[in-house]
């Protein structure tokens, strides 16, 4: 795999085959969105319990699940580019990092607006909440030690190795945070657990999981192509493909 | 099996329309943004890239000019 | 390396000010809080060993900075990293350093802190022993990222970016610890807890912060 | 292949190529003298080759291992910033340095090297009180103190006056005399009295 995978880390091949990616991630992406939305909407059945609010689920759990796994992700990058010195490791690890940042929002309010009618109040200090929001700051920390580098290149390592504290965290924080919820849990609060879900709720599920890890995936090339346009605008390579695409739409 | 008896049905959500439209809304304008701002800052760059290559060109002229000026002189003589 | 920690303890005792001034922080910062919610005992009491410890974490961000600044911006650093000592070494020498001379003036003051706030002697037993686990945690950590950010001009907010979600647990484990002990409940396992992220701190941080201070010099 | 050998070095700096491929060797018995306009990475060039930052491609090699320890033995780099802790004095920072370096030197000895550089009297006072040109004595004295096979000096007379200057100019000829090598850059030229220099040439590239 190593041998096959080392070619890429040229960011002229890396460009090539984000291209060659876009279009498997864009169409199945949108496929599935539209699908597991629209059933999960209209066709799978009401919860005994919760009625429709408990159709926010079909973005709440995708959202929240693929927030923290971006995260993982993005600390994957930051060793790879550690450890083998690739360049387009690091500028794929900061193209994750603001789709990271908008799954955590996303999964933070749908939470809020799925709380208000189950609990009578926007934000409850829920365990899953509590942590989602924790992982937003350690994603505005990595973006943020990013931006403040001018020399590019220092700031992916330097982002790269807050990932990686923020990774080891991650599981520190889930637990304190699962620890202090049940410390300080005086009323009843009924947690998100999805009591033995139906097969018919499932399926949707699976699908918008399946399309939001898609989304990501499509996104994250998306800016990985500009993180390395950018980086490498003075390489001649970059020069050639801009001219070509000039004549391509004059022609 | 569609759940609803009908449109106003559906969009009343049983009652919850304002969380789960809210929800749903918020996360596709969410992604929607994240989307268009990636492609527009696409588009950015690679004007950036021309402008960068049209002053690549101005310099390389006005370095042309320069030499041919100080040679001209000679030539006059 | 014994050269590194006389040097460094030298140097902290020659600029005082910086010593002192994070300290009289704290102190502020917790006579803010009887001012801000009621002088109440039992309200000082449940809020006490958050405010103690919360205040403990914001003053020592403020110090934190000291670690590697000078030594990077006189160029000190440098010529220690091409003295041939293993860099992660100097790092946990300097990092010794500075929690000796940060977190060792705060456990003399915490007696008083205590008292401000109307803790228990039991409960002041355990804030003692969360904060003689707890506050080497907070230096080997910050370290790493005060590494990252010490040749940026303005590191001190983004330093607070990035460290204060990294101390969310050990601020849990530790504040619930202290109130285990007001109820007389024992508290073993959060101790435990923090134990076992100094441990894991100790073993990965050093790395950590050599790599980062490489990262700064590059 | 002995010596300072570099081969094939790349650096990039704020997604600016400074050099590609670049190959470049410091042998014993050599000064060389990095030239080349502001912003052509002399800087980035000297501290490569001394083990304080990584290229982005290409190895470097001190007598034909790796750079490590060994080197950092033979090596005396004084950079831009000097190096010198201004709440400390000048004596507490050099024996700090010597016993970073494994150098043992004597108090008397430190005295008399810092006497010889003409800062007697300042020896025992906080560095920052003294100027930037004594400052920078301060950093040089390195050079008195550790017996390295290799100099690297990043403009190394800034805010030297004229006796400085000439003084580290016969230091650097005695040092290479003797069989050492020093590579060096500086904004004006070496005057006669530093011997025979070699000159290598880095280029603006955009």
């Amino acid at each position: 795999m190593w041998k096959w995978l080392h070619p890429y880390a040229k960011p002229e091949r890396a460009y090539q085959l984000c291209n060659t990616l876009l279009p498997w991630f864009a169409l199945p992406a949108v496929v599935c969105l539209v699908v597991g939305t629209i059933w999960g909407l209209a066709y799978a059945p009401q919860d005994y319990q919760q009625g429709d609010s408990f159709r926010i689920i079909y973005i709440h759990v995708p959202s929240a699940m693929l927030s923290m796994s971006t995260y993982v992700a993005m600390a994957i990058a930051a060793l790879v580019g550690m450890v083998w010195q690739w360049r387009t490791a690091y500028m794929a690890m900061i193209a994750m990092a603001p789709v990271g940042a908008v799954m955590t929002f996303i999964a933070l309010l749908t939470g809020a607006a799925w709380g208000k009618p189950m609990w009578g109040a926007w934000w409850v200090w829920d365990a899953r909440l509590t942590s989602e929001l924790i992982l937003l700051f350690l994603y505005f920390g990595v973006i943020a030690l990013y931006t403040a580098f001018e020399d590019k290149q220092q700031a992916g390592k330097a982002a790269g190795v807050m990932a990686l504290v923020g990774v080891v965290n991650i599981p520190i924080i889930h637990y304190s945070v699962e620890w202090w919820n049940t410390l300080h849990q005086g009323s009843t609060i009924t947690k998100f657990d999805k009591p033995s879900i139906a097969t018919e709720m499932l399926w949707p599920l699976l699908l918008n999981i399946f399309g939001f890890a898609l989304f990501i995936a499509l996104v994250t090339t998306m800016r990985l192509k500009n993180e390395i346009i950018r980086r490498e605008m003075h390489r001649p390579w970059v020069q050639m493909l801009v001219k070509q695409k000039e004549t391509n739409d004059a022609v | 099996m569609m759940q609803f008896e009908s449109w106003a049905d559906f969009w009343a959500m049983g009652g919850y329309a304002f969380y789960v439209w809210l929800s749903f809304g918020v996360a596709l304008g969410a992604m929607a943004l994240i989307t268009i701002f990636s492609v527009i800052e696409h588009k950015r760059l690679i004007k950036q890239v021309v402008t960068e290559q049209q002053r690549k060109l101005r310099i390389q002229r006005a370095q042309q000019q320069a030499l041919n000026d100080t040679t001209e002189p000679d030539r006059s003589n | 390396m014994g050269g590194v920690f006389k040097r460094d303890l030298a140097l902290a005792f020659r600029q005082k000010a910086e010593l002192v001034q994070p300290l009289m922080f704290l102190l502020m910062v917790v006579t803010l809080f009887p001012l801000g919610v009621g002088p109440g005992p039992d309200t000082l009491q449940l809020i006490g060993p958050g405010v103690i410890w919360i205040a403990a974490i914001l003053s020592s961000l403020m110090g934190m900075e000291r670690l590697f600044r000078d030594d990077f911006a006189d160029g000190s650093l440098e010529q220690l990293q091409l003295s041939g000592l293993p860099l992660y070494a100097v790092a946990t020498m300097k990092v010794l350093c500075h929690w000796l001379v940060t977190f060792i003036p705060l456990l003399i003051l915490s007696p008083l802190l205590a008292m401000f706030l109307n803790l228990t002697v039991d409960m002041y037993i355990a804030l003692v022993i969360t904060l003689l686990l707890g506050t080497p945690l907070l230096s080997l950590v910050g370290a790493i990222a005060v590494g990252l950010t010490v040749g940026l001009q303005r590191g001190g907010v983004l330093l607070a970016l990035l460290l204060i979600p990294v101390f969310i647990p050990l601020l849990i484990f530790a504040t619930s610890a202290v109130d285990a002990a007001a109820l007389q409940l024992p508290y073993r396992a959060q101790i435990a807890i923090i134990g076992a992220m100094l441990l894991i701190a100790m073993a990965l941080a050093p790395a950590a912060i050599a790599y980062s201070l490489k990262v700064s010099q590059n | 292949m002995s010596g300072l050998v570099a081969s094939e070095l790349s650096c990039i700096k704020r997604d600016r190529v400074l050099f590609d491929r670049l190959s470049f060797s410091l042998q014993s018995g050599q000064l060389v003298y990095l030239r080349g306009p502001n912003g052509a990475g002399k800087t980035s060039l000297l501290r490569i080759l001394c083990g304080l930052s990584q290229p982005e491609s290409g190895t470097i090699t001190w007598q034909s291992q790796p750079l490590g320890e060994h080197w950092f033995k033979d090596l005396i780099y004084v950079g831009h910033k000097p190096g010198v802790n201004g709440a400390l004095t000048a004596i507490e920072n050099l024996a700090f340095w010597c016993r970073q370096h494994s150098v043992s030197a004597s108090l008397d000895h430190l005295y008399h090297v810092l006497a010889e550089l003409g800062l007697v009297g300042m020896e025992d006072v906080p560095c920052r009180t003294l100027s930037a040109g004594q400052q920078r004595r301060v950093a040089l004295s390195r050079l008195w103190l550790k017996s390295a096979k290799v100099w690297i000096l990043d403009e190394p007379f800034t805010a030297l006056d004229v006796k400085g200057v000439a003084q580290l100019e016969d230091k650097m000829k005695a040092h290479v005399d003797a069989g050492g090598a020093v590579l060096t850059t500086s904004h004006q030229a070496l005057s006669e009295r530093a011997g025979t220099v070699r000159f290598f040439d880095l280029e603006y590239r955009f």
